[in-house]
């Protein structure tokens, strides 16, 4: 019984931390950036549907379907923040050295999270979701309303993503980009919008997921770091630049997390995952699903 | 083992570079399958074939970038197979690329040295480079052309350019047998025949054994003395190049007659 | 609070390092400027009152700086009542205003050292500021006694800091080891009482301190620990780990941690089912900011504090406690906590200390503090031989009716404590 | 790596002649200024944290700018040298030297044991496994009872800042020597071929791994060298200080910025961003990250390949233009080659093997 609670304490997070990484991925794969200040765009979003909430109410307090309808908020508004960032700053060091993109979005990580800090001050803040703190009981396991309206929210968030890739102009023009990006523009494919778009998709999926960590946890200025670091170790789970790949990879991180917490201590859940993510490399590069995965999305 | 090996028995000695059954598979696909041939010392020969044949397949076994499936590949008469690449290179075999590759942002100089062939143990590697080495250096970038550039980055050269520093280094590493994958790639014409007496004079006044992928027939035909065909990773013909242009196998496989 | 003297000196420094770094020799001109005992305080020269800078850095950015505002409102605005009041009547005679130079250390352990010692050399200042958290002051507490520079603080509360025969620093914050202990010694007497106990840690130096103490108090005590847990800065989520409170059935549970936490723990205990008698959380559980945030999960949480907001103190400056709370809230909006009181108390032990000494050196100034004893906002004011105040945490509860209540000790205490919390299927 | 990154590493001749006289201005002026009035206060103190991010420059450059694997994961080793000093002096109460020397040995051998495992890897892959490595480090350090856990450890009994002053200076010195040495050497030679086509090195007969072990070794070496002295200058090393992830990227930008890739370069660069970040600091109380995010993203994109690799590429287009540029080796009319070049050339050395 433990042992399946752990597992579904995994699963509900982990699909959180899944739709972060999965933006982080997208933009490996498509415009080759290893993006710093990606954690920055959940607390972005973060904040965005935090706001929108204090806006409509007079406090961070909402109603379930208020709360959901803060995120498309958030999506939006990390939409046009990613697309001007990509636009403006990182499409200079496209194609450079990968050292010179690392600074780059360094650069803009601490740049976003310290007018953070001056902007909302560095107290914690949350959303409260009426009736949904409560938990459900399913087959003896506790199950918190409010992460599971997150997890099918991250998840949904995931597949639209997925979606738009597979079915629309715009996603194949961005699959066409990370393929080759010097045949897409031959046949006219405006590499620099797309690029851009690709980043504020990454960047949107990132708000997304941010506002429904401002419900089920808390959001700081300083929040980010930890999201950038833990996108690293689900894109290596699931293989670099693999979409799909991120989201079971980041599910099967939240599990492995939650079980070193259940089962030996949660001080060593970050040195497990850290510890994993080199065996993974070394071992297996392609990531625990291979190639075939990998190639789909990308 | 299979029949020509037997047939060149007499003339042993004189092979220095022998395949033996080579056979290598990609998830099912096979890209060499079965391949014998045998390189004699002094040679040039040619290997062509049509897209897809597998010649840089076969390549890539010779030099241990792949280890074959099956098959061994015998260099000076001593099995390779399965070594690493570096120890395959070091017994004397030498390669220059399809695409060319050049250390880009060392200077031409430095890129010569670098090729030298080691001398001495770990303490010449934290010595400079020797005068001889220097000379040598010097006389091949004379030898090809490049000495009043040979400060400059190699990156910053032209295609053609950076195609002669390659084969520079590679007669710098002082090969007994180079293997080119398709030298005339991308050279424009007016340098084709300034290659041809490059290669003709390494392999005279160096003694360096030559096996070549090409495709530009022209050029193979004139330059090699040998000719290996490959189609679908099999061997279908050799001999000089005379009879490779009347063997109907062999423009049956590049008309795609079947 | 900058003026263009100290400006000018400031560039001046800055040059002198220029020239250092191309390596010209321009150097015999620095190294004197602050170091021994007879050295002048930074004057601004003319006629006008003489000039007095304290100095030090504090988390203006990076992790704490939600704390860290706190004690910048406390300095400035202190010093600037003390000025407005006509300054300091020093024992030497003269009279001085106050002036102070805050730099902002991120919480970064490895940027104390430099900044300290740039704020004793280029700076002139005598007189240190301390940080704010335990990591960062213990380099800071270094340069202060090898520059002999009394250091007062009230934001390390590492007992580590107070060990190590250190003579220039003084804390006004109880060593964290304190923090849990009172309400154990609450929960202990309530009725039922307390026999089992959870304690989730962060694994800073600061909790683990706090979880430190509390371990061997309970030990003592007699009360049986039955989940005792560490965790990551970077954990987000508590939930397995307050799965196993629940399943553990303690009676208390001790949440070692920062306000961030404590806003997860108070969320997660009600989808966790979590139902102990008492569930506190060391710091920034007592902040309206945490109330506001958690809302009715917020309630019945409790919280140590060394500082009550209402508590009847006579302060020199602002008059008296509720003055000083007052002040603050109007003039930047938020209420103080017990780091603000500290932080005004920092400065008015220097206060006292120059009311106090017939000279101003720093080493005349340290003795002074070491033997001061006043009242402030903050309460009665003396340090031990280590250098620490001698203080209780008081144990504060949110609830319902009340608001915020002292609880514990029961001498002073404003309500009694909702012992035990209620279940949540009675919420 | 590809396009403008490269400029920065190129036209050694050029820098051959730049290490000498960094060399030998460094080592006179950091040796006459303690007899000319330096003494220990805030100048000396600003003085050995220029060497010592001068020193982590150097050590990343050596792997990531002259190997080109680029290391993002080097404080590791910075962290393994400053608890075992101070694990030595405080708890087993060696003398400093030898501490010191452990922590050096101790280093190399976790490196040699690191790369083994990861220098297989290339480009982005080696970079997060080395990421890895240093977050790993960080996490299990805080959990060990012997590195005093979470709370670190706290070491005022140590020597005095001028120690620190000569140790440091001596091991920018020695750095510089050692790496301006090896550039002029086949090991020098082999280090930036790898860097460029590591591939075509092995089919030239090279076993890579000794090379780029060594390189890492050595890099390795320094850095654990001066996080063992930091530790002690600092009085103080916990695992935020000790495996500082913000270093961790400072000393990266350290070396790109002054130019990677020679011995200039990453010196010139620490000294000029650690300095502008001291007066950043006491300029900008509060919004200093801001202010340094915002240099940092400018002179990127301004500066893309570096200070020193700025004046570089310009030597080396005159160089090229001075003898006769792709007229040099080929027939006149004969241009189809040169408009080849950036298609396939660049493409084949640069971008092959990145991710």
């Amino acid at each position: 019984m433990a042992f399946a609670q752990f597992v579904v304490n995994g699963l509900l997070v982990g699909a959180l931390f899944a739709a972060v990484a999965v933006g982080f991925a997208l933009i490996w794969g498509v415009v080759d950036i290893i993006n710093l200040a990606h954690g920055e765009m959940v607390m972005l979003g973060g904040y965005a549907s935090y706001w929108t909430i204090t806006l409509v109410n007079g406090s961070p307090t909402a109603s379930p379907g208020l709360a959901l309808a803060s995120v498309p908020v958030a999506v939006a508004v990390l939409f046009v923040v990613g697309y001007a960032l990509q636009r403006f700053v990182v499409s200079h060091v496209i194609g450079t050295d990968l050292f010179l993109t690392l600074l780059v979005t360094f650069g803009l990580s601490i740049l976003i999270q310290q007018l953070g800090l001056q902007a909302f001050s560095a107290d914690p803040r949350t959303i409260s979701v009426q009736f949904a703190e409560q938990s459900l009981d399913i087959a003896g396991l506790v199950v918190p309303k409010v992460k599971l309206i997150a997890f099918v929210g991250a998840v949904a968030l995931t597949i639209a993503l997925f979606a738009f890739m597979k079915r629309t102009r715009t996603g194949r023009a961005i699959r066409a980009v990370s393929q080759n990006d010097e045949a897409a523009a031959l046949v006219g494919i405006d590499v620099e919008h797309v690029r851009a778009v690709t980043f504020g998709l990454s960047s949107a999926i990132a708000g997304g997921a941010g506002a429904f960590v401002a419900m089920i946890l808390n959001i700081q200025p300083q929040m980010g770091l930890i999201y950038t670091l833990k996108s690293f170790v689900i894109v290596v789970f699931g293989g670099i630049g693999s979409v799909p790949g991120a989201l079971v990879g980041g599910l099967l991180l939240g599990t492995v997390e939650e079980l070193t917490a259940g089962f030996v201590s949660s001080k060593w859940t970050l040195a497990v995952s850290f510890t994993l993510l080199i065996v993974l490399l070394v071992v297996k590069p392609q990531g625990l699903f291979g190639e075939g995965m990998g190639g789909e999305a990308e | 083992m299979s029949q020509p090996t037997q047939q060149r028995t007499e003339s042993d000695s004189d092979v220095v570079l022998e395949t033996q059954g080579v056979t290598k598979t990609f998830g099912g696909l096979t890209a060499v399958d079965d391949v014998d041939l045998a390189v004699e010392a002094g040679e040039i020969v040619g290997l062509i074939g049509p897209n897809g044949a597998g010649k840089s397949t076969l390549f890539n076994c010779i030099t241990g970038t792949l280890t074959p499936d099956d098959g061994e590949i015998v260099l000076h008469g001593t099995t390779v197979t399965g070594k690493p690449e570096y120890e395959i290179a070091r017994e004397g075999l030498g390669r220059m690329f399809q695409h060319t590759r050049v250390y880009g942002e060392m200077t031409v100089m430095r890129n010569m040295l670098v090729s030298a062939k080691r001398d001495g143990g770990i303490g010449s590697v934290l010595r400079r480079p020797s005068e001889e080495a220097r000379e040598q250096a010097t006389e091949l970038l004379q030898y090809v052309g490049l000495w009043g550039l040979r400060d400059v980055r190699a990156g910053r050269m032209s295609f053609g350019q950076q195609k002669l520093l390659e084969f520079a280094m590679a007669l710098m590493a002082e090969p007994d047998v180079l293997l080119m994958d398709e030298p005339a790639g991308g050279i424009n014409p007016s340098m084709l025949n300034k290659l041809i007496e490059y290669i003709r004079s390494a392999n005279t006044d160096r003694e360096v054994t030559i096996f070549l992928i090409e495709h530009n027939m022209d050029f193979v035909m004139e330059v090699a003395d040998r000719i290996y065909v490959l189609a679908h990773g099999e061997k279908i013909a050799e001999g000089p190049p005379a009879e490779i242009q009347e063997n109907d196998r062999v423009l049956d496989a590049y008309l795609g007659r079947e | 609070m900058a003026d263009s003297n100290r400006r000018s000196f400031l560039k001046l420094a800055g040059t002198t390092g220029a020239i250092a770094l191309a390596g010209c020799s321009q150097q015999g001109d620095n190294g004197d400027g602050g170091s021994g005992d007879g050295a002048t305080t930074a004057s601004s020269g003319d006629s006008g009152p003489q000039t007095i800078t304290l100095g030090g850095t504090m988390s203006l950015s990076g992790d704490n700086a939600d704390l860290g505002k706190l004690y910048k409102q406390a300095y400035e605005l202190t010093i600037q009542r003390i000025n407005d009041a006509g300054g300091v009547e020093g024992g030497d005679g003269n009279t001085y205003e106050l002036e102070m130079v805050l730099r902002d250390d991120e919480t970064d352990a490895s940027k104390s050292k430099r900044t300290y010692q740039e704020l004793i050399d280029s700076e002139g200042i005598d007189y240190l500021l301390g940080p704010y958290s335990s990591t960062v002051t213990l380099p800071a507490s270094a340069v202060a006694a090898k520059n002999q520079k009394p250091m007062v603080e009230g934001g390390g509360a590492s007992p580590e800091i107070f060990m190590q025969d250190n003579k220039w620093i003084f804390g006004l914050l109880p060593t964290a080891d304190k923090y849990a202990l009172s309400s154990v010694d609450m929960a202990k007497a309530q009725s039922p009482s307390a026999e089992t106990a959870a304690l989730l840690a962060e694994d800073d130096t600061f909790s683990q301190s706090t979880a430190k103490g509390v371990r061997a108090y309970m030990d003592n005590q007699g009360v049986d620990l039955v989940v005792d847990e560490s965790f990551p800065s970077g954990t987000s989520d508590l939930s397995t780990n307050l799965g196993k409170v629940r399943d553990s059935d303690a009676d208390i549970l001790l949440l070692a941690a920062h306000q961030k936490h404590a806003i997860v723990m108070a969320k997660q205990l009600e989808s966790q089912k979590v139902n102990v008698d008492m569930a506190m959380a060391t710091v920034g559980s007592l902040n309206q900011s945490f109330k506001d945030e958690t809302g009715a999960n917020g309630d019945y949480v409790y919280g140590p504090s060394s500082w009550a907001i209402n508590a009847d103190f006579e302060d020199p400056v602002y008059g008296s406690t509720s003055d000083f709370a007052s002040a603050i809230e109007s003039e930047y909006g938020n209420t103080p906590d017990y780091h603000s009181a500290a932080g005004e108390s920092v400065i008015l032990t220097y206060m006292k200390a120059f009311e106090q000494v017939d000279e101003l050196t720093p080493t005349k100034v340290r003795n002074a503090i070491r033997d001061i004893e006043f009242t402030s906002a903050y309460g009665n004011i003396a340090f031990d031989e280590k250098g620490v105040i001698d203080k209780e945490m008081l144990v504060y509860q949110w609830q319902p009716e009340n608001g915020k209540q002292i609880v514990w000790p029961e001498a002073v205490q404003q309500s009694a404590p909702v012992y035990p919390m209620p279940d949540w299927s009675e919420r | 790596m590809s396009e403008r990154g490269h400029y920065a590493r190129q036209m050694f001749a050029f820098t051959d002649d730049h290490g000498w006289k960094l060399l030998a201005v460094l080592a006179f002026v950091g040796v006459v200024l303690p007899f000319v009035g330096l003494e220990e206060g805030i100048d000396m103190t600003i003085l050995v944290e220029l060497f010592l991010f001068a020193i982590l420059a150097l050590s990343w450059d050596l792997i990531g700018g002259q190997t080109g694997y680029p290391s993002f994961g080097q404080m590791a080793f910075f962290g393994v040298g400053a608890f075992t000093t101070a694990i030595l002096v405080k708890d087993v109460g060696v003398a400093f030297p030898v501490a010191f020397a452990v922590a050096g040995l101790l280093t190399m051998l976790t490196a040699g044991v690191v790369g083994a495992a990861t220098l297989r890897l290339r480009g982005g892959y080696f970079a997060i496994a080395t990421l890895g490595v240093l977050l790993s480090a960080q996490q299990i350090t805080r959990n060990l009872e012997i590195t005093g856990g979470a709370s670190g450890k706290i070491l005022l009994d140590v020597p005095s800042d001028t120690v620190f002053y000569w140790t440091f200076l001596g091991l920018l010195i020695a750095e510089i020597a050692v790496v301006y040495y090896l550039q002029s050497t086949r090991f020098g030679y082999v280090l930036n071929a790898i860097r460029d086509d590591e591939g075509k090195l092995t089919a030239m007969g090279v076993n890579t791994t000794y090379y780029k072990t060594a390189a890492w070794m050595i890099s390795a070496l320094f850095t654990g060298l001066a996080g063992g002295s930091y530790s002690l200058f600092n009085t103080f090393v916990d695992p935020n200080v000790g495996y500082n992830l913000a270093w961790n990227v400072e000393m990266i930008a350290m070396a790109l910025l002054g130019g990677s890739g020679t011995v200039a370069g990453p010196v010139l660069g620490a000294f000029g961003l650690h300095f502008a970040v001291v007066k950043i600091e006491t300029w900008f109380t509060g919004w200093q990250l801001v202010v340094l995010g915002a240099v940092v993203i400018v002179t990127v994109i301004a500066f893309p390949q570096g200070i020193v690799g700025e004046l570089r590429e310009r030597a080396s287009s005159m160089e090229y233009y001075k003898h006769g540029g792709q007229a040099a080796s080929e027939s006149p009319g004969g241009d189809d080659g040169g408009t080849d070049t950036d298609a396939n050339g660049e493409h084949a050395t640069d971008g092959g093997e990145s991710l």
